[in-house]
């Protein structure tokens, strides 16, 4: 009863001090606690989802309106979420460590930007780019791309064990991107580095800002992919999928079909990258390969581990930590110091403004976040949000 | 195509490829040992690596600002910046055990593994803060030494020059120097013993933490190693140039067979032989349709095909788990 | 009429060792024992049976059906299942889901169903949970069927793995020293319920164990195994009384009566 | 000689122990008998420090080896037999033998004591330079035992060195208990083979769900009515 | 404290923001574009300050990734003080990054980004001093014929929107003046480029082109005469820096590089710019430095327009202004066309004067083009 106020009120509370405060990094953060809040308090299940339908669908265009730049944030946030998830079936649940992820929203973003933008016409000749509703139909084609993709993969290599994948699907990533940074002769199918664009954004009803359509469509993205995780995670799927993960040879022995069940998690996986893929490269309007490098890979890898391996909420924390705190917090926290040097703040007799270029605060947000990652490890090796196990209902023999 | 071309830079491609194989194998034993005794991929140890090579550099310009880089014979002054290089490398890596995976021992694999990753991170910057307030730069180059850039001619498109064969010796003698600590001495059995059961070998009176520190220090020292190796080598060093090799020198250990010290060597020859002969012949022989930009795609697509038909790598146990 | 399960002329080599040599097998029902000295080749032809090793020579047939060259998970579809020398339960799992996993095999559900969760997937996890519930009853485990399978005692660890098997409807069932470890009261309570489950199921069982009081209890018939050669067959008391047993597997006293040696001290 | 004293012991939040105590004497053999889960592994390996009690005391003759780490309780001359065997599969029967002796450094020693394990255990001779995760599994466990010989220990700790042996490899088992018994080293025994571990000990525990429940001598225990139920199988 | 007082005092505060990679694998030249409009904020915003306003500078790290640097830009319309950004080194965070700035027409004034798209957009709030791939290709290819008379070249790049783009430039004009192409390579190798030396010393070219940047040309030429090509040299202004000779000594001297940044003759305040960020900032500016603080004095020249009445700017305002701004910089003189581009930039080819970094500056003119930009191509 007290948390079920205290959540409401939180919500409302910080909802209201972003409006008045509409730049303040620390007040959005603490909107966004609130959420994570309202989802761990002990309240109504009824509650929980309305405050956080109203956060997520009123609330947070409101507020992002205000300042577009939350807006920006909240949809990275949601694109990682659901490559997060993606990454989670494979790694989390099938306890397979895929290290070539990226390769996969690679090939959905390629997709759409290279039909949704003129870029075409060099192959084809004219006709290009389709028409923007096309856009819709292209996140299922970047669904089917990125599942078979993950298919065509996993069939050699799945049989590999522990790091001997890993490496196989590093190698690919690398291969995936580097063809994009190649193919542009002997036929320019990627354009190489010099990336593509214009890449058509998709028809909005309404008239609805770019910004919020694009966070709306994201949300409704990862809502789907939540569901699906959430139904493929509850099944004997996903139990075997687990089995898999604690000793393959006796899950085979118990009856479950290794290769079969390992390329699902493969291509269920890649299918949500390569969904978002085609969101991406409509949403940056621009793509090159630089998006799709191995170290972004290791990022989504961070956020699955970070939240709790093989646990749903856990990996919708854990990207959403990761992307708040290198979008937001550590960027706010740069900023920030930047104003007090600016002000010639003095700090026990040493006057900031003479702080050398060397110490500049902006230069030293990936080391901070490389030791916040170790802090991380070891003050909670499970993960923000680990799995809990239900106790399951039994039934009546 | 040009026959007596491709035939004509042949010997000069593989001795090329041998270089970058054996720096490849310096790394990859760094990879190897501790996935032998802690069974994961340490992602930090590129940027151990490359804390050698800046030791050694920062050795070198020392010296040379003192005058002594002229006045010294070279093999003394290349014997000093490794001892040292190694050292540093070393001690880098067994105190990110001590701190960033001593206590993660127990927990689930991937958890260190993103410690590495931090880690990495972590020390790609601090380096860059260091040197940046100490020289104010952090693309430093070695200085050269004459002695070792004097080239033989063996023919017209051939030479070797006096650092690749510093290169290869040392190599081939620390490879062999660790093959016999970890074969031949009561240290490496020891090494070996933990790698297989840490509880058992503590009930054998072995100190296991000890002989981890021992593992990261080993692995960390021939990381150096390379890394002075290479700066002496490719000149150039900053920071973030560890990054790439290492992950290069990581898929050597797995193409070989990962916690297998033989196999890393083997791969890291492999690869860099592949590497070479991809960047080198793959537009002489598709008439500039793809060039030297493919060599890794060669290099990888390889990789997967040698795991696919040998999954444990080259020189990997193909023991069958028992059930 | 060929009988249920039958091996023929089974050769499995590693590298140099040839760990079985023209190993013929055959069971229609009840209770099979195979025993032999350590490293005579038993696990390996259970991995074999399961699919887990793939023979050089010979074949396995199973209700006239081939087996040779099938996946284990097959082979389990097909009605046969085993349970591992040294456990091998999902640790992680509580031990309902690992009874569930081994029901994997049954649940006739596509994709489809899973994703549109309709009154078929109802339907169908319902039924897993009772039949589930119902062994873990049978094997006494019910109460602990929300505990994580790495926190049970060793025994229950044992019996989850004979429930989980069970879960697969096998028809024939391998099962792979169950008794190892346990006091003679404990071991006796097991082979008990193996009875108890062979009468009402009408299940064949094939087992490899050490512990000659179960052997000689349970069995129908005994094969020893030495060396990857079967070297002698038929009923218990048969075997026991073969000398070439006697040499290389049972010693001078088969059964392990104790001597007295503290009063020779 | 060891002695120990109302120790307790949990995994996570499960008591495994729940104030254990008993007595070695020098030149004993002791057996632990209990039913599965009573704790007879869990008491071996806190003796031999793999597990930190929470609560109790463990002594060898008066030094208490209470959050001593392994490594240094193998240096006071206690040598354990894990359950399971443990040996390293990698190594040869030689390394193996030769981490038996790891904190010893007296080479002569060292190398009659192999001769004397391998006197022992004719079997490992023939078999030296082969990796030990191709031995049989009779041939492991004798492995697991001349290694821990080695270390030359005062006191054995040795948990269930007949499990999932042949019949005739644990008859030879037990008379080689008793052979390096007689030859001066104490036993403390773990054995689900109770009338085995009877027939060949001096006295006895008897350990249920974490605690003594009785102790006698041998062949009392063997004469208890309860033990003969619940462990001879009568 | 202190400062609260003077805030009360002015009429407010002006930013102007910089984005470019400050961590990661470019971080060095991403540096650079920030001291050199941090350098060029501190010397000309006095005029500003005069008028009652603080001027700051904001920099941003884009870390090179396009997703972090529109991150940025949407945080960085959501502050209204911003007037201009200066940025970025990438091509790849450039286009979609302007895409947000677009939205509310806040200035983006490149130092570096050299890929047409850029302008081609025909953006009205988008600007760059810099030259593009096209123009300095086509500079460097009319000079390897021109002046030096080789009869063949061997092209190298380093797979970078910026490297690969004036590469092909270089070898489309090349071959149509007669020059034989005896390979066209990209890499990505920093340090390791032996197996791509061997085939060029085998080919023995006259000249050797390196479409990228001087961290990898350095090493890549250093290597290349250690083992003994004699080809003479010939790249792009990426390796317009000191640094080249740091990493690359002897190996360089003589080599001739294509820049928009002139020689002191040119430019006298170009002197002046080096020392100065020596001073500063205890190094050699790196390439695009220069261009930076070009960039960030054209914006405060355009804020100085705007300002005249006292009245604080608008982005709208400032961005017409820079429009209009007739600049003489320290590389060159910069007048935009209607895309954003510089209407007419003077090339230069310059060559290497000695193996000592200090005397950079000393790197004599050989050449000078005059060329406008290009149309855009349909
Ligand atoms: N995967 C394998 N690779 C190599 N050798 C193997 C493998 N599996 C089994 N062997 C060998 O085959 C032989 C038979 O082993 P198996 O496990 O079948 O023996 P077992 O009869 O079950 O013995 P135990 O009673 O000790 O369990 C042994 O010599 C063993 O070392
Ligand atoms: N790693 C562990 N985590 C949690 N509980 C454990 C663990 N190891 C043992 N236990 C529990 O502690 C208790 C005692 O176990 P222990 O292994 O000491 O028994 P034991 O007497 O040796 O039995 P066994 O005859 O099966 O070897 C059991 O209930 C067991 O389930
Ligand atoms: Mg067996
Ligand atoms: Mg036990």
């Amino acid at each position: 009863m007290i948390q079920a106020a205290l959540a409401t009120g939180l919500v409302g509370l910080s909802a209201w001090a972003v409006a008045t405060f509409p730049r303040s990094v620390v007040v959005f953060l603490l909107f966004q606690g609130s959420l994570l809040f309202v989802y761990l308090a002990r309240i109504p299940r009824w509650l929980r989802t309305a405050l956080l339908a109203l956060a997520l669908l009123v609330l947070m265009p409101v507020l992002g309106h205000f300042n577009g730049y939350y807006l920006e944030i909240a949809t990275q946030v949601g694109i990682f979420v659901a490559l997060a998830l993606g990454l989670n079936i494979v790694v989390g649940l099938a306890g397979l460590l895929d290290l070539g992820y990226v390769a996969f929203f690679a090939v959905g973003a390629y997709s759409w930007a290279i039909f949704g933008s003129p870029h075409a016409n060099i192959m084809f000749g004219g006709g290009f780019p389709l028409a923007p509703g096309w856009f819709y139909a292209f996140l299922l084609v970047g669904l089917l791309l990125g599942a078979g993709t993950g298919v065509l993969l996993g069939l050699p290599v799945l049989r590999l064990r522990g790091d001997y994948l890993a490496i196989v699907t590093l190698g690919f990533g690398e291969v995936i991107r580097v063809l994009a940074n190649n193919l542009d002769k002997p036929v320019n199918i990627t354009n190489g580095p010099k990336g593509i664009t214009p890449i058509s954004r998709p028809p909005v009803p309404f008239d609805v800002p770019y910004a919020e359509a694009f966070y709306f469509l994201v949300l409704l993205i990862v809502v789907v992919v939540v569901l699906v995780n959430r139904r493929l995670e509850d099944s004997h799927v996903g139990r075997a999928w687990e089995a898999i993960r604690e000793d393959e040879l006796a899950a085979q022995a118990m009856g479950v079909p290794l290769v079969r069940s390992k390329l699902l998690a493969f291509g269920c996986g890649a299918s949500f990258a390569g969904i978002m893929g085609v969101v991406f490269s409509a949403k940056q309007v621009f793509i090159n390969p630089e998006s799709f490098t191995f170290l972004e890979s290791i990022g989504v890898l961070a956020m699955v581990i970070l939240g709790g391996m093989g646990s749903i909420p856990g990996a919708v924390v854990g990207a959403t930590v990761v992307t708040v705190l290198n979008l937001q917090v550590l960027k706010g926290f740069s900023l920030w110091l930047n104003e007090l040097k600016n002000a010639g703040v003095v700090v026990l007799g040493y006057n900031l403004a003479d702080l050398p270029t060397q110490l500049e605060p902006a230069k030293y947000e990936r080391m901070i976040f490389g030791a916040i990652l170790v802090l991380m490890m070891i003050f909670r090796p499970q993960g923000i949000l680990p799995v809990r196990r239900r106790a399951r209902e039994l039934g009546t023999p | 195509m040009d026959l007596p071309l491709l035939v004509g830079i042949f010997p000069q491609v593989f001795l090329d490829g041998l270089i970058l194989g054996f720096m490849y194998a310096l790394i990859a034993l760094g990879y190897t040992m501790v996935y032998g005794v802690l069974e994961f991929i340490n992602f930090a140890h590129s940027e151990i690596f490359i804390v050698g090579a800046f030791v050694g550099v920062e050795i070198l310009l020392g010296m040379r600002a003192a005058g002594w880089l002229e006045a010294l014979p070279w093999p003394l002054v290349l014997l000093l910046i490794l001892v040292a290089g190694m050292a540093g490398a070393g001690l880098l890596a067994v105190s990110v055990e001590r701190i960033a995976y001593r206590p993660l021992r127990g927990a689930p694999r991937l958890i260190p593994l993103i410690s590495a990753i931090g880690v990495s991170f972590f020390l790609q910057d601090l380096i860059r803060l260091v040197e940046s307030i100490w020289r104010n730069a952090f693309n430093l180059v070695y200085p050269t030494m004459d002695a070792l850039n004097h080239r033989f001619e063996l023919t017209e498109t051939i030479d070797v020059s006096v650092k690749s064969l510093v290169v290869i010796a040392a190599a081939l003698a620390m490879l062999w120097a660790l093959h016999a600590l970890v074969n031949r001495t009561k240290i490496g059995t020891a090494i070996r013993a933990v790698a297989e059961d840490q509880a058992a070998a503590s009930l054998m009176g072995i100190d296991v933490n000890r002989i981890i520190s021992l593992t990261f220090l080993i692995g960390g020292a021939m990381g150096g190693a390379a890394g002075v190796l290479f700066g002496v080598q490719y000149g150039l060093i900053n920071p973030y140039s560890g990054f790439i090799p290492g992950l290069k020198a990581f898929t050597a250990a797995v193409l070989g067979g990962i916690g297998n010290i033989p196999g890393a060597m083997i791969g890291g020859v492999v690869l860099g032989l592949l590497e070479a002969f991809a960047a080198s012949y793959l537009s002489l022989l598709t008439g500039g349709a793809f060039g030297a930009e493919y060599k890794d795609i060669f290099a990888f697509s390889v990789l997967i095909l040698i795991l696919i038909f040998r999954p444990k790598g080259l020189l990997g146990e193909i023991v069958r788990e028992r059930a | 009429m060929s009988a249920l399960f039958e091996a023929r002329g089974i050769t499995k080599r590693f590298g140099g060792l040839t760990a079985l040599h023209a190993v013929d097998f055959a069971l229609d029902a009840g209770i099979a024992s195979i025993i032999g000295p350590n490293g005579a080749g038993k696990t390996t032809l259970f991995n074999v049976f399961t699919g887990l090793y793939r023979a050089e020579e010979g074949g396995v047939t199973f209700r006239g059906q081939p087996l040779l060259g099938l996946r284990p998970d097959q082979i389990t579809a097909l009605g046969i299942c085993r349970t591992f020398q040294n456990i091998r339960l999902f640790g992680n799992m509580t031990a309902i889901e690992n009874v569930l996993v081994g029901m994997h095999a049954r649940v006739r559900l596509g994709l489809r169903d899973v994703l549109a969760r309709g009154p078929r997937f109802h339907a169908s996890e319902g039924a897993l949970m009772a039949r589930a519930s119902a062994l873990l009853e049978r094997v006494g485990l019910l109460p602990q069927a929300n505990e994580v399978a790495r926190n049970l005692p060793y025994g229950d660890q044992r019996r989850l793995e004979l429930a989980r098997a069970l879960a697969s409807e096998p028809a024939l069932l391998l099962l792979d020293e169950p008794t190892a470890g346990m006091t003679r009261g404990e071991a006796g309570a097991l082979m008990g319920l193996l009875r108890a489950l062979v009468a009402d199921l009408g299940l064949a069982v094939v087992l490899i164990e050490h512990n000659m009081r179960v052997v000689m209890g349970v069995s129908d018939r005994v094969t020893v195994l030495d060396h990857g050669e079967k070297i002698s067959e038929g009923a218990p008391h048969e075997v026991q009384a073969d000398p070439r047993v006697i040499e290389a597997y049972l010693g001078t006293r088969h059964s392990g009566a104790p001597r007295r040696r503290l009063a020779e001290r | 000689m060891l002695s120990v004293d109302a120790l307790e012991v949990a995994y996570g939040g499960i008591r495994a122990l729940k104030g254990v105590a008993l007595e070695v004497g020098r030149g004993e053999i002791v057996a632990l008998l209990g039913n599965n889960g009573a704790g007879k592994t869990t008491t071996l390996k806190t003796i031999s420090g793999l597990l930190r009690p929470r609560r109790g005391a463990i002594a060898l003759e008066g030094e208490s080896l209470v959050g001593v780490p392994p490594h240094r309780i193998v240096l006071k001359g206690i040598a354990h037999v894990p359950e399971g065997r443990r040996i390293f599969n990698r190594l040869s029967v030689r390394e193996n033998l030769m981490m038996g002796a790891y904190p010893r450094h007296d080479a002569a020693a060292i190398a009659g004591d192999l001769d004397r394990v391998l006197v022992l255990f004719p079997r490992l001779g023939e078999r030296i330079a082969q990796v030990a995760g191709t031995l049989s599994g009779g041939e492991q466990q004798m492995l697991a035992i001349a290694r821990a010989l080695m270390l030359g220990p005062r006191l054995l700790l040795l948990d269930e060195p007949s499990m999932g042996l042949a019949p005739v490899l644990v008859e030879q088992i037990f008379e080689t208990i008793v052979d390096i018994n007689r030859q001066g080293t104490t036993i403390l025994l773990v054995e689900q083979n109770a009338a085995m571990a009877l027939a060949i000990a001096h006295r006895g525990y008897v350990l249920e769900t974490g605690s003594v429940v009785l102790t006698d001598t041998a062949a009392g225990l063997s004469d208890n009515a309860d033990v003969r139920r619940a462990y001879l199988g009568e | 404290p202190a400062s609260s007082l003077e805030a009360q005092a002015s009429k407010g505060t002006i930013k102007i923001a910089t984005q470019s990679p400050l961590s990661g694998g470019q971080a060095a030249l991403g540096e650079g574009i920030k001291l050199g409009a941090q350098l060029a904020i501190e010397k000309f915003r006095g005029g500003l300050e005069k008028r009652g306003f603080k001027v700051e500078l904001v920099p941003f790290d884009d870390q090179a990734k396009p997703d972090v640097g529109v991150a940025n830009a949407k945080n960085i319309i959501a502050d209204k003080d911003i007037m201009v950004v200066v940025g970025h080194l990438n091509s790849g965070v450039a286009i979609p990054s302007s895409e947000v700035y677009k939205e509310v027409n806040l200035a983006m004034v490149s130092p570096a980004n050299t890929n047409p798209v850029i302008t081609d957009r025909g953006y009205p709030n988008v600007f760059r001093i810099c030259g593009r791939d096209d123009v300095q290709g086509v500079v460097g290819a009319e000079f390897a014929k021109g002046t030096m008379k080789v009869k063949s070249a061997y092209v190298i790049h380093d797979k970078t929107a910026y490297g690969q783009g004036v590469a092909e430039f270089f070898k489309a004009d090349a071959e149509k003046k007669g020059i034989k192409i005896l390979g066209f390579e990209g890499t990505e190798e920093k340090s390791n480029f032996d197996p791509i030396i061997t085939p060029i010393k085998a080919k023995n070219p006259d000249l050797i082109y390196f479409g990228g940047i001087y961290e990898q040309a350095g090493p890549f030429f250093k290597q290349a005469r250690e083992k003994g090509v004699k080809s003479k040299f010939l790249g792009p202004d990426g390796l317009d820096s000191s640094d080249l000779v740091r990493i690359a000594g002897k190996a360089v001297v003589g080599m001739y590089y294509t820049s928009v940044a002139g020689p002191v003759s040119v430019y006298p305040q170009a002197k002046q710019f080096a020392e100065e960020y020596k001073k500063k900032f205890g190094k050699n500016p790196e390439p695009f430095a220069a261009q930076a603080y070009d960039s960030a004095a054209i914006a405060i020249k355009a804020l100085e327009a705007v300002t005249k009445t006292g009245k604080a700017p608008t982005r709208d305002a400032v961005t017409a202004a820079i429009r209009d701004v007739r600049h003489t910089g320290i590389t060159g003189t910069v007048e935009f066309d209607a895309k954003g581009d510089p209407k007419k930039a003077l090339y230069f080819v310059l060559q290497v004067a000695g193996e000592n970094p200090e005397k950079w500056s000393d790197n004599k003119e050989v050449k000078r083009l005059s060329i406008a930009a290009p149309p855009v191509k349909k």
